[in-house]
């Protein structure tokens, strides 16, 4: 199977056109946006204080007070939900910083030697895809103790051999370029070669799968807390409000359908992000209208 | 009556105008070739006629087939049609076929479906179909695979499939534009056998003005959508009475104006290629036998002089490219030196280079893949003063960009462009400002203007021309086409199987070629004088 | 044909080894001694000293690996600490529910997603094919626990059509043991479903753009012949790969919905395992996952022959 | 909302109406949170092992009642000589093992003599030290020597660890326990239950049930949506947490009864800050136990201010000791130099209570200037970095064996409490008999641990059982881990 990369040839406005067009880039930008505004805002504001127990208001059901209701301790869910945004934009985040910044060169780099360096780093690859990635960050937090950053760790090395794979791929289908092959005739070495010619032009692939990492980090990391492994409180974290939700199902039901809701809504407009952005910059797949 | 009769047919897609009240008519028997240059409607008229159009095209106008209507017929109507009463021939035999399914399989099934015989009887067809088109089945049984065959023999199939029910009409869309030049010659000598025989309408549609005028009895000219001039083929070409047509016809046959001062015999020579060999491992049949290599170019020697023009001539897979690879120091001989300038580069490291990738740049096929489409014509330029040993400041790099620009005919506001605002024949005016910036010794050209069409490509063979003479550049052309060997080169080296087989001066390699690869390239080239020439005779 | 099957072999046995090394290492500096945790509160440092001898914990690393390696060979897994019975007892036991399990989720989203993406991509850009990729899209950003919980509480608790978790065990009968798999099946298929149905659909626009297709149709066969006979099969290789990914996804990455259900299943044994610290029971049903990872990429690599002709040719 | 919620409840009744028509049912399926390791309770410390066999499987000398009393058991009767060093024990006869083989007093010696061996394992040696000699009188009569007198002697023979085993199925009985109990063992799918089913040949008092299957749902989360569902009928140690789910459904019955758990925020006293008497006193200060038995136990349970049940006779009223006073712990911060606060690490084992009540403790001692980091950590970790290692600052576990401040006195118990004082306390108690005297030493062991802020005492863990509200004769409190199903049946 080879991968094959349409390079787009066109301007930044025209992409940008193109972008405001688009349903599912402007749906999942539109999402994403929010969730970040309200994560911001959240250093600055929120409803409530959400470190404050105020055992006496626990469970109570959404209101003009507390439009999401509270939880068992009393703290408004509203405002959980806003500070939550934060931990899990900042784990999915990290975890696809550190997958990127190892795995892309990795990628790149194996590409671009070729032969057993390429072999063998795949073959680390294929290693690490042969774990099951949610029983190996459980045994990462049982090792290193439950916690955000643990977490982070946890979901990051799981996304270098995906960059690593992705990023490998794509440069695989630029190496045999044309002008590749005019910056090697200008005698650029394979390193400069992947810097300037082969990252910028697989940037657009990564970016796609970064959205698609991000969305599968914001799960992830809400499976881990959902399982206690992930932040801890004082940190509200919307995995672990589902954890603490699933008792209180009967009495409480908000509590698990807005962070549920939160983590859903998220991961959605992400996903139709990453979409979208595909979708506008592989010129193949351009809707018929 | 026409078989195929398009009137005013116009179709628009999304919001781009394709064709303009077209015009066009095939009787039974009759070859119809469809010329124009990239862009101009061709492939989409014939698409039409399938009606396989895109599904946001809108087509208006008539278009019959033996008085039905083409463009009002239900679904059902034209797969009655498809592949019974009209095939088609499509460009790219690498693609066209469906890897998973044995080429027996893909002759037969339209053959079943149309005429719902059984399936050894529709084998038995397929068999027959694909022994006419060549493949006889002793040595290419049903149960190949099509990536088992190389392209020539794939087109065949597609053929097979196309005229497996003899349909009343064939479509070839430019069906041999991927081949090299003898592979066309057979091709469409196997198509005009094929309707001869059976009396087919052949739409044959090509942007190559001799191909069409070799193989049509009449001819319509494209251009944007709209046709410019149609009619009886060697009249339409011999009179040229519409200006297209003349252009069309001139570009063809042009050959740029040439002084020839470099004397080739004296002289330290620029290159000197000495017993070089590469071989590529071969595929491993078992676990324990290790396949024989592939020996891509044998035992080659040539030498080049400085200022000099020598052409690479050969056909596809004999081993030219891997020959200008490795005097380019972008591969590595398997045995054998080259030495440039003296200087032996084989073996070396990229740094020890340095000194020689000053002297050598390259030129490639395809004007749109040989430039990052994310960085700016300055950079993209200027990518080769790396290997200056000083390098230049940010003022001088854009003077020196600005010279290249210049030299090739083109702005040099256009630096702060990207490639993909340019034309195709722009970006090889680009390719070639790179190729110069260094002023360099030797130039290697791998097919350089075989993607243009053909008003652009005389003009970069006139750009080249002008810059052998101005700037003493050596150099190195790659190609199969011997129209451009004859255009812009004082000497030829004819390669067959990894060996060169001939060398000598151009005009007396093509015209009295000794080698047998030689005579079949030559033969097999297409040539619009000698093509008008036949047709003025056939007819009287 | 022959050689690639041998290098993929070969390649898939190195990985195995590699892993093995690695599961070993990693249980190794797992804090927690499993003898402390055994013995309990009350005992003395002495008792807790005597049960890791007996256990074989005091002896040199590098022979307690080979020793365990050795056993893994020969299926001997050695026998948990907590349960004080083989551990190869244990894993048939919880095998008999999580391989049902990820089998039933695993032909429920390939029942549900191939029919959906071959619609989809045949009605592209149509409202069938915007409504189901609409779907595939809530399905995909759905946590499969939380659609776990939400199904428990309308399926179980409220109109109460199938038991809320636990599972009867097949000795109670074929049925009221698939009953009791029905909705941990239905959590893990539906969000596999539809990513299943979206690489199915975006194969098949793929290979629906290719010329091939244009020549089928050229052939004069109807669009739903080209796409069943000629699009499928070539859109099948990005769907194998997803299908060998999700069985092992399913196989071990059930450890969520196992403990939602509270079914016994080898990931919630693994998962208790570890917080137990029955090292022995972690080390082998980790190295029985990687050991089902590699042997489903190994399958995987070998159907892409059978699918593509192209790679029986190729080493 | 009100609206929904009905049709909700009419729908699930018509469909639990539809199904519910049994008559007087004999099987019943019990709720366990934790699996045990195996099932011989003579060789093992795990609660759960008891919580299936105890009662059931096997049986005692002595039992332990539903409130705590000692009822006979397979002794019939017996007498105390005169010095209280001789206790003579009269068996029932005609009482057989579950594999048919009979009891007789041959096996009391037996399994007496196993227990308190040199290189047994049983778990609770200690109740077996004070005796001396077994003898057999005659096949239904015991005769056992103390080396002194031990008041607690008969209680202890009716613990789980000390009841009868068969020498034929002794080694056997961790995968397949025989007893001499009304319920014999009949399969154990690992992971999943437990199955006991009615023994033919049950010497005493008939039982009602005639299979009982103990499901194993460690998550509290399940074990709701399985009550609701019907799944399970009864869970006699339910998670407090989640009562509020149940106990509005007439469906049910919440029972809250009384364990010997003492739950405490434990502290490292050794580990500075925390040496400072200051310090530990700020924080019983900044502890509010109504808000944290309401978070963390639903309001369940009593607060305690020493270390001592609340249902016990030696119970001294402490609470108001260090009544709930934010002002007053931050002035006692100031006196130790701490008026800036400082930071800890407060580690909290897997348990409900611990996660949910340290979240508040960190909130409430925020409050008072202590930031707390919270760190979940398995039992296995809890065990070896706090319990052994005393590698803490602050924990929160609940203290479940009876009358257990003496471990207050223990060399090296993980508090790293050091006090000769309390030491002379636990020390003269030992050898006190006269219960007025006894009573004094007691109140002022209690004092001096709320007086030198050992610990942050919160509340006493209480035993909340939920089962479906046709059933009867379950027990309400937890003297000892059991679920004794001797009594239990369903009502018509």
């Amino acid at each position: 199977m080879t991968l094959h990369i349409d390079i787009p040839e066109e301007t930044l406005s025209g992409i940008l056109a193109k972008a405001f067009r688009n349903t599912a880039f402007v749906t999942g930008f539109v999402i994403t946006v929010l969730i970040l505004v309200m994560a911001v805002i959240s250093y600055l504001w929120t409803p409530y204080d959400v470190t404050k127990l105020i055992i006496a208001d626990k469970t109570q059901g959404p209101s003009l007070a507390h439009w999401f209701g509270t939880d068992h301790f009393g703290r408004d869910i509203l405002s959980m939900i806003m500070v939550g945004a934060r931990n899990s934009i900042a784990v999915a985040l990290v975890a696809v910083g550190i997958g990127m910044g190892v795995g892309v060169p990795l990628g790149a780099f194996a590409a671009a030697r070729g032969g057993l360096v390429d072999e063998a780093l795949m073959r680390v690859n294929d290693l690490v895809f042969a774990f099951p990635a949610l029983l190996s960050a459980i045994m990462i937090t049982a090792i290193f103790g439950p916690g955000a950053v643990n977490a982070i760790i946890a979901i990051g090395i799981f996304n270098i051999p995906v960059f690593a794979r992705v990023a490998r791929a794509g440069a695989l289908a630029i190496w045999p370029r044309e002008f590749i092959l005019a910056a090697r005739a200008a005698g650029k070495s394979s390193t400069q070669i992947s810097i300037e010619h082969v990252l910028p032009n697989i940037a657009t692939l990564l970016l796609v799968q970064g959205t698609i990492q991000f969305a599968l980090g914001i799960l992830a990391e809400a499976g881990l807390s959902y399982l206690g492994l992930g932040a801890q409180p004082p940190m509200p974290s919307w995995g672990r409000m589902l954890f603490d939700a699933q008792t209180r199902m009967v009495v409480a039901p908000w509590m698990a359908i807005f962070p549920g809701m939160a983590i859903v809504i998220t991961v959605l407009g992400l996903n139709l992000l990453g979409d979208g952005i595909a979708d506008i910059l592989d010129p193949k797949s351009r809707r018929q209208r | 009556m026409s078989l195929l009769e398009i009137d005013s047919l116009s179709l628009t897609i999304g919001d781009t105008q394709i064709l303009k009240g077209m015009e066009l008519s095939v009787a039974p028997g009759e070859v119809m070739g469809l010329v124009g240059e990239s862009g101009s409607g061709k492939s989409m008229t014939a698409l039409t006629a399938m009606r396989l159009l895109p599904h946001a095209a809108r087509a208006t106008g008539r278009v019959t087939f033996d008085g039905i209507d083409i463009l009002a017929a239900t679904e059902d109507q034209m797969c009655a049609l498809r592949g019974d009463d009209i095939g088609m021939v499509f460009q790219e035999p690498m693609t066209a076929l469906n890897p998973v399914k044995t080429i027996g399989e893909q002759v037969a099934e339209g053959i079943r479906w149309h005429t719902k015989v059984t399936r050894a009887a529709a084998e038995e067809r397929a068999r027959q179909m694909l022994d006419r088109v060549g493949l006889p089945q002793a040595k290419f049984p049903l149960s190949r695979y099509p990536h088992e065959l190389s392209g020539g023999q794939r087109q065949r199939v597609v053929i097979a499939i196309a005229c497996a029910l003899k349909p009343k009409l064939l479509i070839a869309d430019e069906p041999t534009t991927a081949l090299d030049v003898v592979l066309q010659a057979q091709i469409l000598g196997l198509l005009r056998d094929l309707v001869a025989e059976s009396r087919m309408g052949l739409l044959l549609i090509s942007h190559d003005l001799a191909v069409v005028t070799e193989m049509a009895d009449r001819i319509t000219i494209l251009r944007r959508g709209e046709v410019m001039e149609a009619g009886d083929t060697a009249r339409t070409l011999s009179e040229q009475l519409h200006p297209y047509t003349r252009q069309l016809a001139q570009a063809s046959m042009h050959v740029p104006a040439r002084a020839r001062t470099h004397d080739t015999s004296q002289g330290k020579p620029l290159i000197q290629v000495e017993g070089v060999t590469r071989d590529y491992p071969g595929r491993r049949s078992s676990l324990l036998k290790r396949a024989a290599p592939i020996r891509a170019v044998d035992d080659v020697s040539l030498s080049m002089q400085p200022g000099q023009s020598v052409a690479l001539v050969g056909r596809s897979g004999c081993g030219k490219s891997t020959l200008a690879r490795m005097i380019l120091a972008l591969d590595r001989p398997s045995s054998g030196t080259i030495r440039f300038r003296g200087e032996t580069i084989t073996g070396k490291s990229e740094v020890e280079l340095k000194p020689a990738r000053r002297d050598m740049q390259v030129v490639f096929q395809d004007p749109y893949g040989s430039f990052d489409p994310r960085q700016k014509v300055e950079k993209l330029v200027a990518e080769p003063l790396h290997v200056l040993e000083k390098k230049p400041t940010r003022a001088e790099r854009r003077e020196m960009v600005a010279h290249a620009l210049h030299e090739v005919g083109l702005d040099q506001r256009d630096m702060d462009k990207y490639p993909h605002e340019f034309s195709g024949g722009q970006r090889q005016r680009l390719s070639i400002a790179r190729a110069i910036i260094t002023r360099p010794k030797l130039v290697v050209a791998d097919e350089p203007v075989s993607a243009l069409d053909v008003s652009i490509r005389a003009q970069i063979l006139d750009l080249f021309a002008e810059l052998n003479q101005k700037l003493g550049i050596a150099y190195l052309f790659i190609t199969h086409d011997l129209t451009v060997a004859r255009a812009i080169t004082d000497e030829v080296l004819v390669m067959h199987d990894g060996k060169i087989v001939e060398r000598g001066k151009t005009t007396e390699v093509l015209d009295h070629p000794q080698s047998e690869a030689a005579q079949a390239l030559v033969a097999a080239a297409p040539d619009l004088h000698r093509a008008i020439a036949r047709k003025m005779q056939e007819q009287g | 044909m022959t050689a690639y099957l041998l290098k993929r072999l070969a390649i898939s046995l190195a990985t195995l080894v590699l892993a093995s090394i690695v599961v070993f290492a990693v249980l190794e500096i797992l804090p927690g001694d499993p003898a402390r945790l055994m013995l309990g509160m009350n005992a003395s440092a002495d008792q807790v000293e005597l049960l890791r001898n007996q256990m074989g914990l005091n002896q040199p690393l590098l022979l307690r690996y080979l020793h365990w390696a050795g056993g893994l060979l020969s299926l001997d897994f050695g026998r948990s600490y907590t349960y004080s019975v083989p551990v190869i007892d244990l894993v048939r036991e919880r095998l008999a529910v999580s391989l049902p399990l990820a089998l039933i989720a695993l032909a429920l989203s390939t029942i549900i997603a191939i029919p959906v993406g071959l619609f989809s991509a045949s009605r592209r850009g149509r409202a069938g094919d915007t409504i189901s990729m609409g779907a595939a899209q809530l399905g995909v950003a759905v946590p499969n626990f939380w659609f776990a919980l939400m199904l428990i509480y309308v399926f179980a608790v409220w109109l109460r059509l199938v038991p809320a978790g636990g599972f009867p065990g097949w000795s109670a009968g074929i049925s009221p043991a698939l009953k009791s798999l029905l909705l941990p099946a239905v959590a893990l298929a539906l969000p596999q479903a539809a990513i299943l149905a979206r690489v199915t659909r975006s194969a098949l626009i793929e290979v629906l753009n290719e010329d091939y297709i244009r020549t089928a149709r050229a052939k004069g066969l109807p669009y739903r012949t080209v796409l069943w006979r000629h699009a499928l099969r070539n859109a099948m290789i990005p769907v194998l790969t997803i299908l060998g990914l999700q069985f092992a996804f399913l196989l071990a990455g059930t450890i969520i919905i196992e403990n939602v259900f509270y079914l016994p299943g080898l990931g919630r044994l693994v998962f208790q395992a570890i917080t137990q610290r029955d090292l022995i029971v972690v080390e082998s049903v980790v190295m029985l996952l990687v050991a089902a990872v590699i042997a489903v990429n190994l399958v995987v690599d070998l159907s892409y022959a059978v699918v593509d002709p192209r790679l029986r040719s190729r080493q | 909302m009100k609206l929904w919620k009905t049709l909700l409840a009419a729908a699930v009744l018509a469909v639990a109406t539809a199904t519910s028509a049994f008559a007087a049912r004999t099987d019943l399926v019990i709720g366990i949170p934790l699996e045990p390791p195996h099932l011989d309770p003579t060789a093992g410390a795990a609660a759960a092992i008891r919580e299936v066999t105890y009662a059931n499987v096997f049986e005692g000398l002595t039992r332990i009642g539903p409130n705590g009393e000692v009822l006979p058991d397979l002794a019939e009767s017996w007498t105390i000589s005169d010095d209280g060093k001789i206790y003579t024990f009269k068996l029932h006869t005609g009482v057989k093992f579950h594999d048919g083989a009979d009891f007789s007093a041959d096996d009391v010696k037996f399994s007496l003599d196993r227990a308190r061996a040199e290189n047994s394992v049983n778990a609770q040696k200690q109740l077996f030290a004070a005796i001396d000699e077994v003898d057999v009188v005659d096949p239904a009569t015991v005769k056992v020597t103390l080396t002194h007198p031990q008041g607690s002697f008969l209680y202890n023979m009716g613990w789980g660890d000390a009841v009868i085993v068969s020498p034929k199925s002794a080694d056997t009985n961790k995968e397949k326990p025989v007893g001499t109990g009304p319920f014999k063992f009949e399969s154990w799918a690992k992971g999943s239950s437990i199955t006991l089913l009615k023994s033919d040949h049950y010497w005493g008092a008939p039982v009602f049930l005639e299979k009982v299957e103990f499901r194993i749902v460690p998550d509290a989360a399940a074990a709701v949506p399985a009550l609701l569902s019907g799944d399970i009928q009864a869970f006699p140690f339910f998670d407090p947490d989640s009562v509020s789910q149940v106990k509005d459904d007439p469906r049910f019955k919440v029972v809250v009864g009384a364990t010997e758990g003492e739950t405490i925020l434990s502290i490292n006293n050794k580990q500075p800050p925390f040496d400072k008497l200051q310090v530990r006193q700020a924080i019983s200060y900044a502890l509010d136990r109504k808000a944290i038995i309401d978070g963390a136990s639903a309001g369940l349970g009593l607060p305690i201010g020493s270390h001592m049940s609340p249902a016990n006779k030696y119970y001294v009223d402490l609470t108001g000791h260090y009544p709930h006073d934010v002002a007053k712990a931050k002035q006692l911060l100031k006196e130790a130099g701490l008026e800036n606060g400082f930071k800890a690490t407060l580690k909290l084992p897997p348990t409900t209570y611990a996660r949910l009540g340290g979240e508040i403790i960190a909130s409430e001692l925020r409050d008072v200037g202590i930031n707390l980091e919270i760190i979940p950590v398995e039992w296995a970790q809890w065990l070896d970095q706090v319990f052994t290692k005393k590698d803490y600052d602050l924990t929160i576990v609940s203290h479940t064996e009876p009358n257990d401040i003496d471990i207050y006195a223990r060399k090296d118990y993980y508090f790293n409490y050091d006090n000769p004082t309390f030491k002379k306390v636990i020390a003269d108690l030992e050898l006190t008999s006269d219960e007025a005297k006894r009573k004094e030493l007691y109140a002022q062991a209690q004092k001096i641990l709320a007086d030198d802020a050992v610990v942050g005492f919160l509340y006493e863990l209480p035993k909340v059982g939920v089962w479906d509200a046709k059933l009867q004769g379950l027990w309400e409190s937890a003297p000892i881990p059991a679920n004794d199903l001797t009594k239990v049946k369903w009502s018509e």
